[in-house]
């Protein structure tokens, strides 16, 4: 057992390495992901918000606009997210009086 | 209104029924039950809604916020993603039915917490089926998969180890899929599905999109349990509660085979996955690994729902077949499986818990024919099931079975073939030694001590709330069989992806 | 751990720090629209705020400050200012989330910053009660209970 | 060369700190050090992102009159932080999760090694 | 007289569903028994009358046909009443009548316990039975072939006790893998064919079918079909099974399994493959090779039996492979000896399967060795085993001996000599182990016999009109049902020439 885990290991990083070869250098910024256009010349998304943030909502932060308003929705998720652990820790652990008024978990 | 937003409507639904349970059912708690009643059969019915409409005017994209995509997050209800909704909604709204008195007999449930999170995994489900976006996809992945994590632990005494196993791989899965996604966005710029699609191909031979394909791959194999990536799901199965497995059971894998299938096929193209990087291939070849071993482990087993979990590696074996063979047919049987063993294995999880209900376990080798006595409908409910799962005509197993082995012989790799029906043999040992028991096993003495098996066989049947859903998923297992032809030509046949 | 008795110190300061802490978590989350900031940073904030105090006095006194059995259900009330804000402009003819649809009588613009606000304050509601909640279910199911 | 290693490099601790993250979490025998190495491992992934989004000379994406939103390269690359707070709730999450998972499983068996609890499951699981 | 030609009606759906239909009835009246055998009565009686109305547009060839529900794309559950079809249609109900007749005294009287799930399951049975007769396409064909295996389980099993458990599982493990092998077998040829339809004479017709191709889809078929027809490697469920009562051996032996099987055998051999193809391809030599071997070694086996039910059995196994030796022939009179065997060994069989249950019911007896004497108690019953036994030694003036001659005439029309000699050699070993019992029974004193007397007629009725019936059927084929006729037009369909 111990060794398939080594061995997933060595894989994974070999992986890892393999793929960071062909990323774009860090801080580049005419990579792919900065471009205005996709390789399909389809819009980039990224440079789109950094455009026209301030214009759409009138707010300065990018991030908040991105965060609140393009991409509500994933953070409407991500507030679910954050409900379930409460509901599980809820569900889990929270001591409840019950009819017969004694303490179960 | 309804009408425009149809297709965001059943995760909206689900959601807002559970945010609002925890402030609503503060005090009175019977009410939870039924707002989670009224909020699955809405989304069955929307759902079925949803389904015709997209038979009629074809593939519908909603935008949330009223930013066109790649800006925003987009929903795609195209024939595949309603018909997963469908039968997952359908399914949800049998089994929770049937929880109504289970729930009150297990003494350790929060009714209120557990319906909430209930409805949170559906939310997750029914967003990963609908979604348009790699990210949003993560973000409901682990909506659901946290509310699985919480739904299991609440079961026996090991249930939390057992969650918390699968929550350490599901969680590594998450992140795998996560860091496939990050590669793929530094790559195209872009997370949108559809547009991802479009400029793929100018990267068939980057290795980081090889590297990230895999990622995702691995992170989705680990939801669906694909065979090396099964280790969860035994004993999740086993020791969750009942109505936690039979809603786990036939959801839970689906949606990871479906996040596959419609990642390889719509997103990456069906024959850079298949010719190129031959990932079809490997995942065929695990699954039919994992086929013969389920079957075989469900043999050593004497719980019966251990037997099922094991089952149900195997049965999810199929679909990964299906996937893998990447041609048309076996993407019906695939498909047409996933609804096949949604029913199945909901009427045999419930079937195991009203056995609990009334014997307080499961254990095979413990049960007699007074059961059968005391129970003849839930008996023969399983009996149907288990036909099914063997493959019997005229069952619906009977016809996912015969696509599958067509696309099998389809690309004459007859091995698959071989495990097909070798697999479909083991299935009948196991469940044929259950049949022999609840029918000829006559009670013997050292019954007598058992609890609760008392002597007298008359008719003494779950609750009603308890039997009906059982009765009616066994009885459509045999309609939807000899109807199968109406769902693969109608539906089925219009999700077969491009170039396939 | 066995309980020791409440030390002044400790309980006079995190008294005294606490509101401010909360002060710049509001500040945070107001400030979202123009600085690094938003919903998350500051309900963290004021959640350490609020655990900070039951750190210190205990979780009998601090019950009079925040009751734990208020949490989920404030959690869940942020989390529905947040869908009620969608829809909301889903009801007046937008899709969900569409703030530009909320009549906030202004341009469309700032009826999206307007909204972006509202659904800031339910985030960092949300996340205050719920770290709060998990704090004090955590606290209950530690084995020294 | 050198400027393939500069423009790497910082990926590279990302992955260094993915595989610590990943040894811990399949390795380790203790649920507290595997949800350790989990959390590191997401943490690792968080990095990796907003490595990714970095412009050299670029500002912090929030508009700026002097700047002007003419040329991107002036900001840096505003999604990955977006999805990054995302995934750090997400993180955070699951470890609460896992962590009240821990504390039932301590007060079921007293104890926290998972080749002890699977033996002490296993013998539940047959009586 | 060579036309085919169709036309639409719901009589072979009917001829389906009136047993189906019986079966809620008989569970409901289970509290009352003579309520609940009249259901079972009147079903079989109404599903002759169906079957029987199909005849006169049978001998016309003329077949009806009706196509219920798609099942999969292109493929119908559709039935399809050609002469063939009816030929078993006929056979089966018409002996279900007699069985049910005779299960009724059966197992009154034993006492027998579970008699309402007996008889439901005898009537699904039936129905399967009647479907995989009517089973226009290869798919129907299997559905109906399937619901046939499981339904024979629980009467298999009836008694309950371990032995009859261990027998259910042999059946189980070796009809199932058979059935998987013939889904195998199924899908393949619809790869190849795209269209399951049975067609007179080969649905390959224009289709190129490599030789290798052609004899794996054989084997497979052969696999799928020959376990139930209990071709000689894969017969031993058969006497297992004899641990069930007496009227479903008869059922097993002579009406709806087997005769299943053998049926199937014929339809893959004529009807799917087709003469033409068979011959070409030299695929009949392995049935005739088959068939030979089993005639040869079960009729051998049958001789060392004991006990009167297993050695019954294992003569089912060598006449079921006359059968399959005769359609292997592909002659034509070979072929119309074949298809006449089935209905004439059916009603041959089941006399003696009722006359060795009736000696069960009323003496206790199951050993030949204690059998001396037993034709002065039982005079009727005797009797009737003597004409059954004469029969299927091939003995004028019973049908047995028409079937066979009509072989032994194919064997010489395909110049196959070899055949031909086994069916002499397995004519005197069928004397061989037949006749002992009869001396015994007749030409022995036995002891404490005193008292005893006939069974009950309910047992005695229907086993000496079978035995009438095979006589009237041996000096005139064509008596009443046609068979002779029917057999003919099946020859003429398939081979196309006016026999």
């Amino acid at each position: 057992m111990k060794i398939v885990n080594y061995l997933i290991m060595i894989i994974f990083s070999a992986l890892m390495i393999y793929a960071s070869l062909s990323l774009p250098d860090r801080g580049d910024a005419y990579a792919v992901l900065n471009k205005e256009k996709s390789l399909a010349e389809t819009q980039n998304a990224a440079s789109y918000y950094i455009h026209n943030a301030k214009k759409d909502a009138e707010t300065e932060n990018m991030v908040t606009v991105v965060l609140a308003d393009y991409r509500g929705y994933d953070t409407l998720g991500e507030e679910t997210v954050i409900l379930t652990a409460g509901l599980i820790c809820f569900l889990l652990l929270r001591i409840e009086k019950n009819k017969n008024g004694k303490k179960r978990r | 209104m309804i009408i425009r937003n149809s297709a965001a409507l059943i995760p909206l639904i689900l959601l807002f029924t559970a945010v609002s349970i925890p402030i609503v059912a503060l005090k009175k708690k019977q009410i939870a039950f039924f707002m989670v009643m009224i909020a699955t059969s809405l989304s069955v019915i929307i759902s079925f809604y949803n389904i015709f409409r997209v038979l009629k005017v074809g593939t519908i994209h909603y935008h949330f916020g009223g930013w066109i995509p790649p800006i925003g997050i987009e929903y795609v209800l195209d024939p595949l993603s309603s018909f997963i909704c469908l039968v997952i909604n359908v399914i949800a709204l049998l089994v929770l039915i049937h929880s109504k008195k289970i729930i009150e007999m297990e003494s350790n449930i929060k009714s209120v917490p557990y319906y909430a999170l209930v409805l949170l995994m559906l939310t997750g489900f029914n967003g990963i089926v609908l979604t348009g976006d790699f990210f949003n996809l993560y973000v409901f992945l682990e909506i659901c998969s946290l509310a699985m994590y919480g739904l299991i632990s609440v079961g026996g005494k090991q249930a939390p180890v057992a969650a918390f196993r699968y929550l350490i791989m599901g969680a590594i899965g998450g992140s795998f899929y996560l860091l496939g996604v990050g590669f793929l966005y530094i790559k195209t710029g872009s997370l949108n599905m559809a547009d991802v699609r479009s400029i793929i191909p100018h990267l068939y031979d980057e290795p980081t999109v090889i590297v990230a394909i895999s990622l995702m791959v691995i992170g989705f194999g680990i939801k669906m349990a694909v065979f090396p990536l099964h280790g969860w799901l035994p004993d999740a199965y086993t020791y969750a509660p009942t109505t936690s497995s039979a809603l786990i059971a036939p959801t839970g894998t689906k949606i990871g085979a479906y996040a596959m299938l419609r990642t390889l096929f719509f997103v990456f193209g069906v024959n850079y996955v298949s010719k190129t990087l031959h990932i079809t291939d490997i995942l065929a070849w695990l699954s039919a690994i994992g086929i013969i071993y389920g079957s075989i482990m469900a043999i050593a087993q004497k719980g019966m729902k251990r037997m099922l979990a094991y089952s149900s590696v195997s049965q999810i074996g199929y679909i990964g077949l299906g996937i893998g063979l990447c041609n048309p047919l076996g993407l019906i049987g695939a498909v047409l499986h996933v609804m096949n063993h949604a029913i199945m294995k909901a009427c045999l999880f419930l079937v195991a818990g009203n056995y609990r209900v009334k014997l307080g376990h499961s254990n095979i080798f413990k049960l007699n024919d007074n059961i059968r006595k005391k129970m003849p409908w839930t008996t023969a409910a399983f009996t149907v099931a288990a036909l099914s799962m063997i493959g019997i005509p005229p069952t619906l197993g009977f016809f996912s079975k015969w696509y599958l082995a067509l696309g099998t012989i389809k690309n004459s790799s007859w091995i698959f073939l071989a495990v097909l029906l070798i697999s479909s043999l083991l299935n009948a040992v196991y469940f044929f030694r259950v049949l022999e028991k609840v029918y000829l096993k006559p009670m013997s003495s050292n019954d007598l001590e058992e609890p609760n098996m008392s002597k007298n066989s008359k008719a003494d049947e779950v609750s009603s709330s308890a039997l009906i859903p059982v009765l009616i998923l066994s009885v459509a297992l045999i309609i939807l069989g000899l109807l199968n032809t109406i769902i693969v030509k109608g539906i089925i046949e219009k999700m077969i992806p491009a170039g396939m | 751990m066995e309980r020791r008795e409440d030390n002044p110190i400790v309980s006079l300061v995190s008294r005294t720090v606490s509101p401010f802490i909360m002060l710049f978590a509001l500040y945070v989350i107001f400030h979202g629209h123009y600085s690094p900031g938003g919903g998350f940073q500051g309900g963290t904030m004021l959640a350490a705020a609020f655990i900070l105090i039951r750190l210190s006095l205990g979780m009998e006194t601090s019950q009079l400050q925040f009751k734990s059995s208020w949490a989920t259900p404030l959690g869940s009330a942020g989390v529905l200012i947040y869908f009620g804000t969608g829809l909301v402009a889903l009801l007046f003819g937008g899709n969900f989330l569409d703030y530009g649809f909320i009549p906030f009588y202004a341009t469309v613009a700032e009826n999206r910053s307007i909204g972006i606000l509202c659904i800031e304050i339910g985030v960092a509601i949300a996340v205050m009660a719920i770290m709060v909640s998990i704090y004090d279910d955590l606290l209950r199911g530690s084995p020294d209970d | 060369m050198i400027n393939f290693f500069l423009g790497h490099y910082g990926y590279w601790f990302a992955i260094l700190l993915m595989c610590l993250g990943l040894y811990g979490a399949i390795m380790k025998k203790n649920l507290i050090k595997k949800l350790i190495g989990m959390t590191i491992f997401q943490t690792a992934i968080i990095i990796f992102f907003v490595a990714s989004s970095s412009k050299w000379g670029a500002t912090v994406p929030i508009f700026d009159e002097k700047i002007g939103v003419a040329n991107t390269a002036k900001y840096i690359n505003p999604l990955p932080h977006t999805l990054m707070l995302t995934a750090i709730v997400v993180g955070v999450a699951t470890m609460g999760v896992a962590l009240a998972l821990v504390i039932t499983t301590y007060l079921r068996y007293k104890t926290l090694d998972e080749s002890v609890l699977l033996k002490r499951m296993k013998k539940d699981n047959d009586n | 007289m060579n036309i085919q030609s169709c036309y639409t009606s719901f009589v072979p759906l009917y001829a389906i569903l009136v047993s189906l239909l019986a079966v809620p009835l008989i569970i409901f009246s289970s509290k009352k028994k003579n309520l609940r055998e009249f259901w079972t009565i009147g079903a079989s009686l109404i599903k002759f009358g169906l079957v029987i109305s199909l005849i006169p547009n049978a001998l016309l060839n003329k077949t009806a046909e009706i196509s219920i529900v798609e099942i999969s794309p292109g493929i119908e559950l559709a039935l399809k009443a050609d002469p063939f079809g009816v030929f078993f249609a006929l056979v089966a109900s018409g002996l279900w009548i007699f069985t049910s007749f005779y299960s009724i005294g059966y197992v009154r009287g034993l006492k027998d316990k579970k008699q309402t799930r007996y008889f439901s399951y005898f009537a699904i049975c039936l129905s399967s039975t009647i479907g995989v007769a009517f089973a226009a396409n290869l798919l129907t064909f299997v559905v109906f072939y399937e619901i046939l295996t499981i339904a024979t389980y629980p009467l298999v099993i009836h008694k309950e006790d371990e032995k009859s458990i261990r027998a259910g599982r042999k059946y189980l493990a070796y009809t199932l893998t058979a059935g998987s092998l013939l889904i195998a077998a199924t899908a393949l040829t619809y790869q190849i064919t795209n269209n399951l339809d049975f067609k007179a004479g080969g649905m390959f017709k224009g289709i190129a079918l490599t030789p290798n191709m052609a004899l794996v889809l054989f084997l497979l078929f052969l696999g799928g079909v020959g376990v139930k027809a209990s071709i000689m490697p894969l017969h031993s469920w058969l006497p297992t099974a004899m641990a069930a009562p007496t009227p479903v051996s008869a059922l097993l032996h002579a009406v709806a399994v087997v005769k299943s099987g053998v049926f199937g055998i014929v339809r893959v051999a004529l009807f799917v493959f087709g003469p033409k193809l068979m011959y070409e391809l030299g695929l009949n030599n392995i049935l005739v090779v088959f068939a030979g071997f089993t005639i040869i070694v079960a009729s051998l086996m049958a001789l060392k039996q004991d006990n009167l039910k297993r050695r019954l059995a294992y003569s089912t196994i060598s006449h079921l492979s006359y059968i399959v030796l005769g359609t292997a022939l592909l002659s034509s009179s070979a072929i119309l000896g074949a298809i006449m065997h089935i209905a004439f060994h059916a009603t041959m069989k089941i006399t003696l399967f009722f006359c060795a249950g009736a000696i069960y019911v009323n003496l206790h007896k199951e050993n030949i060795s204690e059998l001396n004497g037993v034709g002065k108690v039982m005079p009727w019953t005797m009797g009737a085993f003597a004409v059954g036994s004469i029969g299927l030694t091939g003995i004028p003036p019973v049908n047995g001996f028409v079937s066979k001659w009509y072989i032994g005439l194919g064997a010489l029309q395909a110049n196959n000599l070899i055949a031909l000699i086994i069916l002499i050699i397995s004519g005197l070993l069928n004397a061989a182990y037949f006749f002992p019992i009869l001396h015994r029974a007749f030409f022995r004193s036995g002891e404490n016999l005193e008292g005893k007397k006939e069974a009950s007629p309910f047992m005695v009725v229907p086993l000496v009109i079978t035995a009438m019936l095979a006589v009237l059927l041996g000096i005139y084929p064509d008596f009443l049902f046609h068979f002779y006729h029917l057999a003919a037009m099946v020859v003429t369909n398939v081979l196309g020439v006016i026999s």
